[in-house]
């Protein structure tokens, strides 16, 4: 591989690797934060960090986006980019923000019955009423859950 | 022909100095110090920003449905961008940030708010 | 925020723009960006809008409760609806060919036409329904860390 | 397509495979529309037993080995989107539309006790999207679709599981994890996905099969593989990514969990079938991946510290919960084998599965109906007042250590089988090992039951009619499933053959 | 060309508003940025689909606009109404 | 631009700020889809990421806690399960086609067919808006089905389904 | 008569924004229009509170041309301040009257205070305006008193 054909290889993988960080962010957001809502919004980063890379695989150099002029007179020069992938992610969007309504919905409720949208207060709270059980219960095995 | 290139120059002229106001107004939201003088810096974005630039956008689609979509635009971020201004306003005001006055003058107090109290009837 | 003057009138004025370039987005689908879903989301945003200015009770006079959770319904059925039309017609689920055998651009056009409306609808209530779920509880006001 | 002129109408058959996922989907906004409550659950039930009918017709249709494709608005595969029924799909249809509709009349007197009334109708347009969810998971034959419908499922899956609440608040924590995992799956997926379109440029899995055959491996197929392992897996609860199953099964209102138990894994364990086996070439990735070594291991320590764990549980319910985390394992270790005989037993085992933990999870749903809770000490001695549900919960046990004449034996047996065909004889040993393990859960249960004296003061009456039906007749399918040994196994081979058969088996 | 000049001067204005964003300090200097960043937006989109020659895309503007005047309201909405308890009926929430 | 958004999330204590970041990461996405072509996505990401999903976020923080309380959790392993898929994700780009490569599958394979079908068989400019309807209709069907699950789901949690009349709390106090 | 004249704006605006002129997409736009003008008459009648448009539209327009201009000059003031090294800010909170009578006519005068860089309504009180100035003058008071008889002047003559 020459100098140049690498070069070439670096920046035609430059945006997949951007956005391989940024989703990787994201899901440390929502893997080591304790905050509910936060790893709601980190999700959201994932996901939309996800829609980029597609979207990224349906760029043509060169191209513009596939819609057409009015009238349907379509020159056959212009180039189109790939308009599957953005239908994909559409549907995706959608997906994402139902998947963020019921999260959010999830932690009203859950703040309403725990009183904390902290996980580690949570996992406290979960603990003594898993004792509390133990303790009329007979002792059980497997951690909190 | 001549024309072309008079609608170029005016429209760069336009963009120019549109993109010289929107960096003006981002500096001055950067540099200014306190809240309130902030938000004179974005008017600047607000107003001057958003006419010149959408009017050297104009120039260069010509008198088409783009223009009007343009215009549409504009007089909408034009309505709602000074409302907003003023609601982030007012709502600093009333949630007690107090610009710091200039010496020698006395701001004007709005009658004083009650104090940001608890709803007894949800606090626990 | 009924007393607050500036975005009460402003408000007024801009709802019914908004509603406007919902169903612009709406039908425009098959030539411009946009359809069913986005127009859903912006006509759900014109009210909720409305009710950020004015209140969750006056919008909820506007457009009832009750009305939206049976639009999250019939949207989803107008979608499925179609399918079935056309199923009904010997055609394949969908297959919107089946609304004008003769010329079957016409009938896509005919069948994508119903079918965004059926998008557009179910996203309007639905997402007016969350916003009325979210917005109708009682909030808390322990903690005071202002 | 359509532009032909000599169009043949399509007839009710032609449809079928539509049908089977239009019935139930579009049935959940009828309920929600018409919003009668005394209407709502009929509804439910009709369509349950409809797609139940036509799931019936399909596998009768597709047992023989054939193929029914069905193209979704008349467009061709690589461009629409298709409907492909083959005998593995057709059996984990038929498990899932059973189960539903079986759990459905359970579901009547179980829900009201443990739901508010005001939220019946929405608890049933739930369950319907559910099932449709699984459904259209189970019959697509797109790999985009697939993504989408696993989403409803998931979505509604959440929002049961919630339901929990009324009875104890950890379920909304529990639904909150299962979000999190399953959205984390889900977006793992969609890379995989988004990887292997990158590669091949399509998304209709006969045709994704194709390419990656002509291509061969190259690094992004193999990427795109292990996410989509990692995605389904965390849908599975493979080992290691368990952690939301056993909060989630034991918080859920009883109906869900039964429903849950017997259908929602086993329709991913079916997903990640149909990925490793129709999409990625068997050849292809096991011996470039050696994906054998990774998943085997992880199924044997399911296997054993699953069981571990269940045998120390005080909460029947979630006793329960750890078995079937063990029990995954047992159909992982199948699919590992890559053998015909292997994949029997994997789908043998997940069908006797389903209905075996169906079984107890019902009987469970009736003990806590009875006595407020699933704890063994809450629970003890009611083999004597409520004989009938402690005999089913029985035979459910019995099912699930594999004791020979029930449905449980078969599988296990052919997975020995498999193991010893295979020559890997010290696994066999472990199969027997873990099943005596289960031995010993099980045991716990039938002494809480029979033997210790029921509290003082408590005199539980039998169970309603409407539970104890549809619990006896999955009973009894235990039984007869372990009896009538070809149903399953037939069902099972012909569908095991069509996997390895790779892509062959696709067109 | 000169649509490149203007788009590279909105976005040094928008990292510059952006560390505003970052500096804070108060949630009124945030807000402010917010909604300035949101202008820059609607800009640039104009200018990008002028710079690409498919100025039709401008729909895209004005949802932005549209949206961030209502993100804008939704956001202060809270502000008051934390910051004002009682006696005005900004807390429509709390009515039902 | 993003990745600092990004980092600003995980660093920010105070959830409106985080809100408001979200709405910014959004915005920024947006725009990222303008420039590479996907109008109709950067239309839907606005509306969403900036609009509904704002909102809700206030929605949920006006009903909970406005600020992260720090956690002295250890971040090894959150950073392990990131390093891995991180690695493997980038493992798998290594073999991918070149950014914007006109010979790519994706872009030689299915795509063109729809391009050009779309012309011919529907007729209307908008290509995303054919497939989203007609040739990947199904797909949209089930996407209408999320959203509508989402609502019930909303609905089901924390408001519940309202008659024309308060019907249900009669029947309710009828059954008990 | 009103609704008639709502109709014939947002009819005017569908056809501004459509651009396709087809029976199919007029008619909808008619649809729309109507359906729009009838949620908005919804809206009237519970919340009542109609905004009524009682604005000269010749005058208004003349109005606009002299707000740019002012606007031109203020921004010029603004950004001196923002280049000089020492930021010469005399930040001042002060309230003026005005005098429109209709809400409208009040929300163009608070507006336009707002878009002039270097002022910014803050409040609405009855009868006058808090307005906050970054670089107060002495004269600030009279221009903006100027501002008021102009935007007074647009206002219809005859509202109650």
């Amino acid at each position: 591989m020459g100098f140049e054909l690498t070069q070439e290889y670096i920046f035609g993988h430059l945006n997949y690797w951007l956005f391989s960080v940024l989703m990787m962010t994201g899901l440390y957001i929502v893997v080591a934060k304790g905050n509910l809502v936060k790893k709601i919004v980190g999700l959201n980063i994932f996901q939309t960090s996800v829609f980029m890379l597609y979207i990224s695989m349906g760029k043509v150099t060169g191209g513009t986006a596939p819609i057409f002029p009015l009238d349907m007179q379509i020159d056959p020069d212009v180039i189109y980019s790939n308009p599957l992938p953005h239908v994909l992610i559409l549907t995706a969007i959608v997906v994402g923000i139902a998947t963020t309504a019921l999260g959010l919905a999830l932690i009203v409720r859950i703040q309403e019955e725990f009183n904390t949208i902290e996980e580690d207060d949570i996992l406290k709270i979960e603990r003594a009423i898993t004792q509390a059980e133990n303790a009329i219960h007979g002792e059980s095995m497997g951690g909190p859950a | 022909m001549s024309l072309d290139t008079l609608v170029d120059v005016i429209s760069w002229a336009l963009m120019l100095s549109g993109s010289f106001f929107v960096i003006i107004g981002a500096i001055g939201t950067l540099r200014f110090p306190d809240f309130w003088s902030r938000l004179h810096a974005v008017s600047i974005t607000d107003s001057a920003g958003v006419i010149l630039l959408f009017a050297g956008m104009c120039m260069q689609a010509g008198f088409t449905l783009i223009t009007v979509k343009l215009i549409i635009i504009g007089v909408f971020l034009f309505v709602t961008g000074p409302t907003a201004t003023h609601a982030i306003a007012n709502a600093a005001l009333v949630s007690g940030l107090r610009p710091k006055e200039a010496k020698g003058f006395t701001g004007v107090e709005p009658e004083p708010l009650t104090k940001p109290t608890a709803d007894p009837a949800v606090s626990e | 925020m009924r007393h607050h003057l500036i975005l009460r009138v402003i408000t007024k004025l801009l709802v019914g723009a908004i509603m406007l370039f919902a169903f612009y987005v709406q039908f425009h689908g098959d030539f411009s960006p946009g359809g069913g879903f986005q127009a859903g989301v912006i006509m759900a945003v014109a009210f909720i809008l409305y009710g950020l200015v004015f209140s969750l009770h006056d919008v909820q006079q506007v457009f009832p409760p009750w009305l939206v959770h049976k639009l999250i319904a019939l949207g989803v059925l107008l979608y499925a609806g179609t399918g079935v039309v056309s199923m009904f017609l010997g055609y394949g689920f969908l297959d919107y060919g089946a609304f004008t055998p003769d010329h079957p651009a016409h009938g896509q056009h005919y069948g994508i036409f119903a079918v965004e409306l059926g998008v557009g609808i179910t996203v309007t209530a639905v997402m007016v329904a969350i916003y009325y779920a979210f917005a109708s509880r009682p909030p808390r006001l322990s903690d005071e860390e202002w | 397509m359509s532009v032909e002129s000599t169009h043949v109408a399509m007839t009710l058959n032609d449809h079928l495979p539509i049908l089977q996922v239009l019935v139930p989907l579009a049935t959940a906004p009828l309920i929600v529309l018409i919003g009668s409550r005394r209407l709502t659950w009929s509804l439910a039930f009709i369509a349950s037993a409809l797609s139940f009918v036509i799931a019936i017709l399909l596998l009768m249709q597709v047992i023989d080995g054939s193929v029914i494709s069905y193209q979704i608005g008349g467009w061709a595969p690589p461009l629409g989107i298709e409907y492909r029924v083959d005998a593995t799909n057709a059996f984990v249809l038929f498990l899932v539309t059973g189960i539903s509709t079986l759990v459905l009349p359970y579901a009547r007197e179980s829900v009201k006790s443990e739901i508010p009334a005001r939220h019946h109708t929405l608890f049933y347009a739930a369950f319907m999207l559910c099932l449709t969810g699984l459904l259209g998971v189970a019959i697509t034959g797109d790999a985009f679709n697939v993504f989408v419908f696993l989403e409803i499922s998931s979505l509604a899956t959440y929002v049961l599981i919630a339901q929990g609440s009324y009875r104890d608040k950890r379920a909304l924590t529990a639904a909150y994890d299962y979000l999190i995992m399953g959205t984390i799956g889900a977006t793992f997926f969609v890379i995989g996905l988004g990887m292997l379109y990158m590669a091949t440029g399509t998304l209709n899995m006969a045709d994704l099969a194709d390419r990656i055959a002509d291509q061969g491996a190259n690094r992004t197929v193999r990427a795109a593989f292990a996410f989509i392992v990692v995605g389904m897996g965390l849908k599975i609860a493979i080992y290691p990514l368990h952690l939301w199953l056993p909060r989630a099964y034991t918080f859920a209102p009883s109906a869900v969990t039964v429903f849950l138990a017997a259908t929602a894994t086993k329709v991913a364990i079916y997903v990640l079938l149909r990925f490793t086996f129709s999409i990625f070439q068997p050849a292809f990735m096991f011996e470039v991946n050696t994906l054998e070594f990774i998943i085997l291991p992880f199924a044997i320590l399911a296997m054993f510290a699953a069981s571990f764990i269940a045998i120390f549980q005080s909460d029947f319910k979630r006793m329960l919960a750890y078995s079937s985390i063990a029990q995954i394992g047992y159909m992982l270790l199948g699919i590992s084998l890559l053998t015909d005989t292997g994949l029997t037993a994997a789908i043998a085992h997940l069908f006797n599965h389903g209905i075996t933990k169906a079984t107890l999870f019902m009987g469970v749903g009736i003990l806590v109906l009875r006595s407020g809770g699933s704890f063994y000490n809450r629970i003890q001695g009611m083999g004597k007042t409520m004989p009938w549900t402690s005999a089913a919960i029985v035979i459910g046990g019995l099912s699930l250590i594999g004791v020979p004449g029930t449905a449980g034996f078969i599988s296990k047996w052919v997975l020995v089988e498999a193991t010893i065909e295979k020559g890997w004889w010290p696994i066999s040993i472990l199969i027997v090992l873990s099943s005596l393990l289960a031995v010993i859960y099980v045991w716990r249960v039938i002494e809480v039951l029979y033997l210790k004296a029921p509290l003082a003061g408590t005199n539980y009456k039998e169970a309603p009619l409407t539970m104890l039906i549809p619990m006896w007749i999955l009973a009894l399918a235990c039984i007869y499933f372990g009896f009538a040994t070809d149903v399953t196994l037939t069902a099972s081979r012909a569908a095991a053959q069509g996997l390895l058969a790779g892509s062959a088996g696709m067109m | 060309m000169m649509f490149a000049v203007a788009i590279i001067a909105v976005f040094i204005a928008m990292v510059l508003v952006m560390v505003r964003l970052y500096g804070g300090p108060t949630l009124y200097d945030r807000v402010i940025a917010v909604n300035s960043f949101g202008t820059h937006t609607v800009l640039l989109i104009g200018l990008i689909g002028f710079l690409t020659e498919r100025p039709e895309f401008l729909d895209i503007a004005l949802l932005y606009a549209l949206i961030n005047f209502v993100g804008t309201i939704a956001i202060l909405k809270f502000f008051r109404y934390r910051a004002i308890g009682d006696n005005l009926p900004v807390n429509e929430e709390s009515e039902q | 631009m993003l990745v600092l958004t990004a980092i600003a999330v995980v660093r920010m204590r105070s959830l409106f700020a985080i809100a408001m970041l979200s709405g910014v990461f959004s915005l920024l996405s947006a725009l990222l889809f303008v420039t590479l072509d996907a109008v109709d996505v950067a239309f839907t990401e606005a509306a969403v990421g900036a609009g509904i999903s704002t909102v809700l976020v206030l929605g949920t923080l006006a009903l909970t806690s406005r600020y992260e309380k720090p956690t002295n959790r250890s971040p090894a392993l959150p950073l392990f399960v990131v390093i891995v898929t991180g690695a493997a994700l980038i493992y798998g780009t290594l073999d991918m086609p070149n950014f914007g490569s006109p010979d790519a599958p994706a872009q030689t394979h299915v795509g063109p067919d729809y391009l050009e079908g779309s012309v011919h068989e529907i007729d209307i400019p908008n290509v995303v808006t054919s497939i989203l309807a007609s040739y990947r209709g199904y797909d949209t069907l089930g996407e209408t089905a999320v959203v509508f699950t989402a609502g019930i789901g909303v609905l089901l949690l924390i408001s519940g389904l309202s008659g024309r009349r308060r019907r249900d709390d009669e029947e309710e106090s009828e059954e008990t | 008569m009103r609704i008639f004249g709502a109709i014939i704006v947002f009819l005017g605006l569908w056809l501004l924004l459509s651009g396709i002129y087809k029976p199919l997409t007029v008619g909808l736009g008619v649809v729309s229009t109507l359906a729009v003008v009838f949620i908005l008459t919804r809206m009237n009648s519970i919340d009542e509170d109609r905004v009524e448009i009682e604005i000269k539209p010749v005058g208004f327009l003349l109005y606009q041309g002299w707000l740019l201009v002012e606007i031109a000059k203020a921004n010029w003031v603004v950004t001196k301040i923002i280049l000089a090294p020492s930021m010469p800010i005399k930040q001042h909170l002060f309230s003026i009257p005005y005098t429109q009578k209709s809400d409208l006519g009040q929300v163009i005068f608070a507006n336009s205070i707002t878009l002039t860089p270097g002022t910014v309504s803050v409040e609405t009180e009855p009868g006058q305006f808090l307005i906050h100035a970054v670089a107060y003058s002495n004269d600030d008071k009279a221009a903006l008193a100027d501002m008021d008889r102009r935007v007074t002047a647009c206002e219809k003559a005859d509202i109650s």
